[in-house]
């Protein structure tokens, strides 16, 4: 056992990192919320290309030598790595979906992919975001456990007004056409990975909401000290670093057990605890860095708003709180539980 | 990132379970535990077989006479002794984990060669005398007093939370060998004979109704300076040395106990009707997301420690999250028994063989209140997360 | 509209509770607790006479001039002034079903009684306080509204370790007999009244909280100042008295209501969300006194465990938290709700 | 304890009921909230509707043109208003609420008589000029300054967070006056003319999208010294008095609201489903129970300030329940409503007709972020009750 990242996973990470804070700092940011709603931006996908040209798409796709289409042949934990630094730098876009659709549907390079789920009665609207924008439109249904690909075009849908400015979303109306069957593809398989990817999102951005909260903590000062020296700022911040690592060390073992090839049982409830963990890390951890900013965190120009939103966003995301609450529950009735040190200690 | 075990951490972990397997249904259920010395006597003998098995110590370095394991075998070693429910470390506790490796650490050649081999052993038990009435949180102002006196420390104060004191042969004691110099540099460590004249044990009650701990009273007791271990007045720095050799492992097997809990629990709540309550069950589900966390939060900071780094994320954030966890762990309990959670257990042994009340939830329930207070409070960890990890300053003088 | 206490009002209250402090203060406190389970005291009930001859329990009795057996006439708001008192002065006993018998079932001067539910299985075993010690058991059966009562001698039982000391408690073992009707006693509003007076002990007790905590964390010191001095402990406590002052409002509201004549649909309302939010309030009052007290809290001389023990027996007495918060739930949909203010704040 | 109407307020409640059966089926619907012109006129309307059926200023006394109603009546006032859905204060909030009272409780004769009538009639509109980029939680820490030139301060600084600064005719105005003495004791409290060369406004967007507040800037304006209320540097104690003009009213109006709101979400739930799942139906429950309370609170405070006490528990244990329960409501709110919590209602007036998003529940709760933060954080709230309410220590100089 050795769970640090390698020598190639740092390398992976940091060059994302300063990709990113190159690409897509705080300016590119809010040019980019600036020209949302706009309508000049609402198709156009920031830093898809060169996030494309980067491989965050295709690093999982397997390697063909010489070829355009050839992936960089690495894993969920490499991916979930990458997914964490787009997550922390709050880069738009269906990133989720497209990244499925180019390891399981042979989607090009440079185009987005969006994804739908029919959900209960009463869950509220079918949203699916940047509808123009995307290339194609993957259906899982877990029930079949089939995949089956749409058309956007084919879809009846108008444009709503999102609660994040970066994530327009469209509201499908009527009947979710049927599609062309992907054949190969686990809708399971497919939902889970989802997840964790949105899961790796959310860890990304409860990261950057700790940094943040931390960051302004140090240089506003109030009653003649930075307001980081009150105890109960302090604690806000501690709690938020207490949320997020458990939940990037629950995002980043589900992606190594499903790289080793952990069995479906457990691995989705990994997932859906890793998901569930993350969700609650970014969500509360927004919140709490937004507090921490006082007056200022209600400002626009802030930004911190964006990461609660953001992080409302992907709570909605593939699997939801409650969903992954019933996956949780159910494995604890496993058989085998009742003796022993019980399931997911075991995978050792 | 690789959770798998390598060839080595394998063989170790087969090793050990065959063995476990082989001498587990040979060990004596565990005494009353109001009967003091027999309990001495099941702990130590347990520690006894681990020695004879070359178990005993496994993370100590080979010249201290442990197994020289590696972070990621010891972590090995929790986990398989835990699931297999082999005996608690219970009375060896202070000696295995804390004395020993500071005398390991920081002892003489000869300190090394008198104390170690009887903790290795199980010959002799240790106690801790570090906390007082007026130093908990605030250890470093602890006020027991030493003063030297030719070839002895004349030692009178009062210490609190010693833990097996009425059959240890020896406390590690923090005291205050010069008062005039600032808190944290007139402290020094010393090994005190329990059988020293001066000394009284009186047992503490704790809310849980049995005396786990004692007070010690030390009344012009004295200790030879030979027994005092690192320079005089540097016991702080001694003390602290010592936490880093946990490495990442502090509460690991208890982790490995709460989710044996949990699955339990939840066959509890699935055959008395309390799964039905979907809010029930989904905080039974959130739960076990947590302490599955938990377990990868150990695995990381072991590697970590393992790799020679700062351990992941920090001893700090582990106990925060797990002191909390563990006690909603049995705030949960007792949503699932109902009234169940009014009683304690009828027998001396915690099993009345009725369902759900055989393991005694209400006694953990109520043990589990000293996780948030216990080993530095969830305060004042929060204060470490926020001032050591996070780098905010420390409150100033608004 | 006067919230404010009547002058009699803070006569009765400041009077009970200077007998309290005097009967039943810190010293008398521990001995009990001493006595208790050494078979000494198991069946003994504490100031038992002393509070049946201040009037405690037949404080909502009306008045028979001349009559031993007459009560003082007064009403709920009076009861729940005077058990916040007793239930502050953590005094033991079955103190809501000797007022409920005293009242409805003209239970004599200085006896005790009981009450049982059958409940639903699974919910764990069938307890009774202080059985031996009882001169009558109530039986309220909620669903036909009957309330019968019953010799304890009738019932089958074995003595329990219960988890508050100061609350022996007994398990009925085998079918509890049927009992004489209690003609002219409604069980609904027999079982509404012990939880508001339930709720109005776990007001007390989350104000002794309060209090204990503060004066607690004015005196330790640590790190060269009070511990009442650091945000966190401050914090603390304001959250301690944040949940216990609306809890508190809410009690003596229903009672208010109660003795005005508010709809039962109505009452059982508000007196679900008293004994609610009580519970809440007391009980993690007592635990975070309990936190606030450090080691100190841990240790059983301390006092601090009893206040916690007390207030899980009281959660667990008369409307728990699952069902009352259904009863809230089920009172948000009644008619009229959709327009206007609302149930509850209409009754003014 | 009274909770029932006396037969004085239950005729203030009768003749209030009547006259707003009356009057608001001719009260125009809400202009778009961007549109500040309109907002005005659609505020100041209703403001003069109330004065001319003597409505207005319900709690300020007679001799400031006021009512004179005792704090009681002042809440039946707000809750028959709040229930039968009449325009909300809006533009004449800082007017009646905060710099009237002000005027009326430390201005002189000539001040009351300059000020108040259009205050009361709705003809003028106030704004206020209190918080500062660098003085939020700490007020006191305000810079800017006031120069004394003649008979006029020359003001030069900027305030944050300033309501209806587009369309106010006055602002009331902190500044330092006096810029070597100890912090709250250099303060003077101005009204400035809105109109006044120097003053730029500029609208400030909120994390809603929309401009509900401003920025001012104030370079070398000229305030006339016959505009000071109060002594000079003595304007943080006659901002502080005005505080108490509140009486335990302040939020009532929107507790009413939040009840509302819970009863239509409820409705909401049981049209779409969520109510089928027990634990959010249950915490719908549990929150209906705390606005319950709250509002008994409310009735607490305001009789406890009636019979000239202190008002009940205290304003900070009422204004730190309030802000989190409205918070927990609103994403109660996005619970219920699943994905539709990740879009805004379409049409400018908050309507776009489906189950769910005509109310606007996401507007609100973004809406609602701020209720922890504005008028005090939830963290000074805590402070208060702490240090002032229950006597705990200031922080020391550890």
């Amino acid at each position: 056992m050795d769970f640090r990242l390698t020598d190639d996973q740092i390398a992976l990470q940091t060059g994302l990192r300063e990709l990113l804070e190159g690409r897509f700092g705080p300016e590119r940011l809010r040019a980019a919320v600036a020209g949302a709603g706009s309508g000049a931006d609402d198709d156009g996908l920031p830093l898809w290309s060169e996030l494309s040209d980067a491989g965050l798409f295709s690093l999982r796709k397997p390697e063909r030598s010489g070829q355009r289409e050839g992936g960089l042949g690495l894993g969920l934990a490499e991916a979930v790595l990458a997914f964490e630094e787009v997550g922390r730098a709050l880069v738009p876009g269906p990133l989720v979906a497209t990244e499925l659709a180019t390891v399981h549907a042979s989607l090009p390079p440079h185009r987005a992919a969006g994804l739908c789920r029919r959900q209960p009665a009463g869950r509220g609207p079918l949203l699916v975001e940047r509808l123009p924008a995307l290339a194609v439109l993957l259906l899982p249904d877990t029930l079949t456990g089939e995949v089956r690909s749409l058309s956007p075009s084919a879809l009846r849908a108008r444009g709503r007004r999102g609660v994040d400015p970066l994530t327009p979303l469209w509201e499908v109306q009527g009947p979710v056409p049927d599609g062309e069957p992907l054949p190969g593809v686990d809708a399971g398989r497919l939902w889970a990975e989802g997840t964790l990817l949105t899961a790796a999102l959310q860890v990304g951005l409860a990261g950057r909401a700790v940094a943040t909260a931390v960051g302004y903590a140090k240089q506003r000062e109030q009653f003649g000290q930075p307001i980081g020296a009150f105890q109960a700022v302090q604690h806000l911040c501690a709690d938020m670093l207490a949320r997020t690592e458990p939940a990037r060390a629950a995002v980043r073992a589900a992606a190594v057990g499903a790289d080793a090839g952990v069995p479906t049982a457990e691995l989705s409830v990994e997932i859906a605890g890793a998901k569930l963990l993350a969700d609650q890390a970014a969500v509360r951890g927004a919140r709490d860095c937004l507090q921490v900013h006082g007056g200022m965190g209600f400002t626009w120009e802030a930004d911190v708003h964006l990461l609660l939103k953001r992080a409302w966003v992907y709570e909605g995301s593939f699997a939801r709180t409650p969903e992954s609450a019933e996956v949780l529950a159910e494995g604890l009735s496993v058989a085998g539980l009742g003796h022993g040190a019980g399931h997911g200690v075991g995978h050792l | 990132m690789d959770l798998q075990d390598t060839p080595a951490e394998a063989e170790f972990r087969r090793g050990l379970r065959d063995w476990l397997g082989k001498v587990l249904p040979d060990v004596p259920s565990p005494p009353d535990p109001l009967d003091w010395p027999a309990r001495r006597v099941h702990d130590t003998a347990w520690q006894r077989r681990l020695y004879d098995a070359g178990y005993a110590g496994v993370h100590w370095p080979r010249e201290a006479g442990g197994q020289g394991a590696t972070p990621a075998e010891y972590l090995i070693f929790l986990e398989e002794t835990e699931r297999a429910g082999a005996p608690y470390v219970g009375a060896n506790f202070v000696g295995l984990l804390h004395a020993g490796p500071t005398i390991a650490a920081e002892g003489t050649p000869e300190q090394r060669r008198r104390w170690l081999p009887g903790i290795l052993s199980g010959a002799e038990v240790w106690c801790q005398g570090f906390s007082e009435p007026g130093a908990g949180s605030d250890l470093a102002a602890l006020r027991t007093r030493a003063v030297r006196d030719g070839d002895d420390y004349v030692v009178t104060g009062s210490k609190l939370w010693t833990s097996h004191a009425e059959v240890a042969d020896w406390c590690e004691l923090l005291v205050r060998t010069d008062a005039t110099a600032p808190r944290h540099r007139g402290i020094s460590w010393l090994v005190l004979p329990m059988d020293a004249p001066g000394v009284t044990v009186r047992p503490l009650r704790t809310l849980i109704g049995t005396t786990e701990f004692a007070e010690l009273f030390l009344d012009e007791v004295r200790v030879p300076v030979a027994n005092r271990v690192g320079a005089e007045n540097d016991g702080w720095r001694v003390t602290m040395v010592t936490l880093s050799f946990e490495r990442g492992t502090a509460f690991a097997g208890e982790v490995v106990a709460c989710r044996r809990a949990l699955a339990e629990l939840a066959g509890l709540a699935r055959r008395n009707g309390a799964w039905e309550d979907s809010g029930l069950r989904r905080s039974l589900g959130v739960l076990s997301a947590r302490f599955g966390a938990l377990w990868r939060l150990v695995q990381w900071n072991v590697s970590e420690a393992q790799g020679g780094g700062v351990p992941g994320p920090g001893a700090s954030v582990f106990k925060l999250c797990f002191s909390e966890a563990r006690q909603e762990l049995y705030d949960l309990a007792a949503a699932v028994l109902g009234s169940g959670a009014l009683v304690l257990a009828d027998g001396a042994d915690g099993a009345d063989g009725a369902d759900g009340a055989g393991d005694d939830w209400t006694a953990q329930r109520l043990q589990g209140l000293s996780y948030t207070i216990a080993a530095g409070t969830s305060q004042i960890q929060r204060n470490i997360v926020a001032q050591r990890v996070l780098g905010l300053p420390k409150p100033g003088r608004a």
